[in-house]
């Protein structure tokens, strides 16, 4: 049972119309190799689950691969402002903001991680979000007979997470920021890590703290060293601030082929296969 | 007031010691992405009234030391680096639900008076003009933190509405802090309780949206030239001027 | 705000009919330390809750301190069977026996945690103990109209909970499994923590990571170096076997009362403040 | 079958053989406190044919590795050092409850025809004649599991009931395994599959309380010497005799 397998054949499960969980947050530890990978297959309809996204919803969108995006929060930040593609997809109907609090996503992945159909939320009464959305409802706490919101659980068929290290049976360690990875490693039918490195199993053993997703979760391993770039690896790489600023400026399709060519040979290492 | 030293003041600066100083000792604060501005504020009221606040973030680091602030990010490893706990987002969500988060810093893009927060569309929800980022964190954290802070860089008539196109949220708003003014929520209401000495009241009259009471309005000080040292220390590149 | 507080007077802020939740699994890290004191004290009609109890438990209920255990398992394990105190007193009816299964003991303490008032749980439904007791209830899920069962919040006053180390203030580490000790910190409205030894900031800030509880969740630390004896600290300290083995069968109060004794200076340190 | 060895024998070994073999390679496989026999079958399973099997505890520890296996806990350290990962309790039941947890053992004290266990009380539910220890992570996995294998050190009319006295749980019982026989739940029934070597049927028949069906018995086999050395080595200290 190898895990190390290609970029291309790792997302080559994924089917189209699948609900996808990505890791990280905002421009921080997103799985962009990952996410390049899917743009390149074409894959359609896919459904995006993340608390607070940004470009890699935005790379995804652009590549007409979504149909619906479950968030709290879509934009790049301050510096680099709007999540432009993802905004005008929406606006002009291409597909559908399924709008959370940040909050609301977690309860959802924590309704799917405990096998249950929803789970309660305080706060989000308050809130027009509930009438217009249906996986919001309101129902009767029968130990005090008040009114509580619940949060439809959303279950994904795959979660795509880029870890800093992991052994070759998918043991895998975060350093720095977890943000909502592992819960979704627990929220998903299946896990496809892409990892900086592959470390040995008796180096997992000296820190068994450390392993935040037991192996026993991943169903494959792709080794993508920068394989969140042009975002951030915290603690490790910046943000490629060019690349981005390039990419959310020049709008032509050309532009997004040069864009998705030029980390090709990063992303699926020489001849499809990474020679790590 | 001497008009030489006003032309050298930025409004992000009035606005980060008037954050600064709605900040308490021993609350507990957070704030999430996009927020150079409150995280800046949040250090300034550490480093001098509110040594013992507890400074909550999304990536978990509690009270990180000696920080370099982005500016492209406030949810980067510099706030987890160098922290003295990590306490993650799910997990400040929890406090806040639970009623233990004191103080929330938030944002939207459109505020009306009876304290309603859009930060979700312009135009109608479902086939809206403008799709908005969302409200984040927003919707449960104004209802269920002590003290919602909200500050916004942009004050104008299309802020500040008679009525949000759609109430992402509302709830426990203490005050919202824009380069004009500070409203303050009391009386199920948005009362405008002091202006910038960089404006006048006409001024915030003009760019509010909805009627405003002009009573008992006081004019904020400058920062004085201690606390615009430590503002400097703290925020070497500026990043809080990164929203205006 | 001087967090550090002899044991007596950690205990004597605990008031009779608290809701208490006690750290540690069976015979594992169980605040046996405060655990004596409360008895010294002779606190009255505490609520316990603890997922599996055993001589921490046990001691509560031969000094009488106890109305009701929340729990899933009262026991102590094969070696020294049944925790014969508890179950005389439930049989007896001095004390009421709210059975839960283990994990609804984490739903409980996971609704009080995210600040809702139940939390839906699969797999207990069929069982007797939906309809002998209060706390469960079956409700529709709204977006499935199936039914699922409800687990009732419950949010102690107060949790005891020992450390390997913690900080001045409460930061706190702890090695080795830790149960169910950092819900319960989140669950509860008050944590007293007793703890191996103090550490300092610096060592906090070392690794960060480390620290399960931190210090604004902390109430006040009582030092208690073997503050879980005679039960285990994980990694650190076994079982006193001929304690454990006295304590159960030698039922006479007098007994009972050399017990206490026999750790009061443990426990409390030399003239009430232990001097560390 | 040789006289004198089968005096040598234990049950408990002949236990320990039969629940390893129930076990397959790659499966993730769960137990509880005071489960020194389990957890002895568990080492065996991976030792010999199920070697990529993921053994989870109380403790977190994933597959730890040269266990020295303790009299009076299954849920100490022992089981938490040297592991490759930490999998903590709580999350051991959100796997079972989202339907990806393979095997769980879990005990009681009484169990009928039906499957239905009992681990609460003897006698009446509010006012027991006695007060059993509880059936800790029962009540939630035996339903969500998708195997429980159950284990008793006694079998007796007063252990294997036409009725419980109170139903704790019942579901997805996949073998009750004892010194005498192994029952499996099939049809709705527990039906004795087969018994130890030690016994006879007429043994297993007058010490079971509800009425079985004895056609199509198999006798267990005797631990062969070399999974009596792997036992052995495992467990040196013999605490898989201790609930005998």
């Amino acid at each position: 049972m190898k895990k190390i397998i290609s970029c291309s054949k790792a997302i080559a499960t994924i089917l189209d119309g699948s609900y996808l969980a990505i890791g990280g947050n905002v421009l921080h530890r997103a799985p962009m190799a990952l996410i390049r990978e899917i743009a390149r297959q074409k894959k359609r309809n896919l459904k995006l689950v993340k608390t607070a996204g940004a470009h890699d919803i935005d790379v995804l969108v652009r590549a007409k691969c979504v149909a619906s995006v479950d968030a709290g929060f879509i934009s790049y930040e301050t510096e680099y402002g709007l999540a432009t593609y993802y905004r005008k997809a929406v606006e002009s109907g291409e597909i559908k903001a399924n709008e959370h609090a940040c909050y609301t996503v977690i309860s959802a992945l924590n309704a799917a991680k405990i096998g249950v159909p929803f789970m309660p939320c305080r706060g989000i009464m308050i809130s027009d979000l509930v009438e217009a959305n249906d996986y919001f409802e309101k129902i009767m706490d029968p130990f005090s007979d008040e009114e509580i919101t619940v949060i439809k659980a959303i279950k994904p068929d795959v979660a795509i997470i880029h870890v800093n290290a992991c052994d070759e049976d998918g043991n895998a360690i975060i350093e720095g920021p977890n943000f909502e990875d592992v819960l979704m490693s627990r929220a998903s039918k299946r896990i496809i890590l892409s990892t900086e490195k592959i470390i040995s199993k008796a180096q997992v053993r000296l820190n068994p703290e450390k392993i935040v997703i037991p192996s026993f979760l991943v169903e494959s391993v792709v080794v993508s060293p920068r394989g969140c770039a042009p975002g951030s690896l915290p603690g490790k790489y910046e943000v490629e601030d060019t690349v981005i600023r390039n990419f959310l400026e020049k709008k032509d399709d050309m532009m997004f082929e040069e864009y998705l060519e030029a980390y090709r040979i990063q992303d699926q290492g020489k001849g499809g296969v990474f020679a790590w | 007031m001497v008009t030489n030293l006003l032309k050298e003041v930025h409004p992000a600066d009035i606005m980060v010691v008037t954050i600064a100083n709605l900040l308490e000792n021993e609350e507990k604060v957070f704030h999430g992405v996009s927020s150079q501005l409150p995280m800046v504020a949040i250090l300034l009221a550490k480093a001098t009234h509110a040594k013992d606040l507890t400074y909550l973030n999304i990536p978990g680091g509690v009270n990180p030391q000696s920080l370099q602030l982005s500016s492209y990010s406030s949810a980067g490893y510099e706030v987890y680096a160098n922290a003295e706990a990590i306490f993650p987002l799910e997990e400040v969500f929890d406090l806040s639900m639970r009623g233990e988060l004191d103080v929330a810093f938030l944002s939207g893009v459109q505020f009306d008076v009876h304290g309603n927060v859009n930060a979700s569309v312009i135009g109608s929800y479902t086939n809206p003009k403008v799709r908005l980022p969302g409200g984040a964190g927003s919707a449960v954290l104004i209802p269920t933190v002590k003290r919602a802070l909200i500050w916004r860089s942009k004050h104008d008539p299309r802020t500040f509405v008679e009525q949000v196109d759609f109430v992402t949220t509302k709830g426990n708003i203490d005050r919202i802090i824009t380069p004009l003014a500070v409203f303050k929520y009391q009386d199920e209401r948005l009362q405008l309780e002091s202006i910038s000495p960089l404006t006048s009241i006409e001024e915030v009259v003009r760019q509010t949206g909805f009627e405003i009471n002009t009573d008992h309005i006081t004019v904020l000080p400058l920062p004085t030239s201690e606390e615009m040292r430590i503002i400097q220390q703290i925020d070497k590149k500026g990043v809080r001027y990164k929203e205006f």
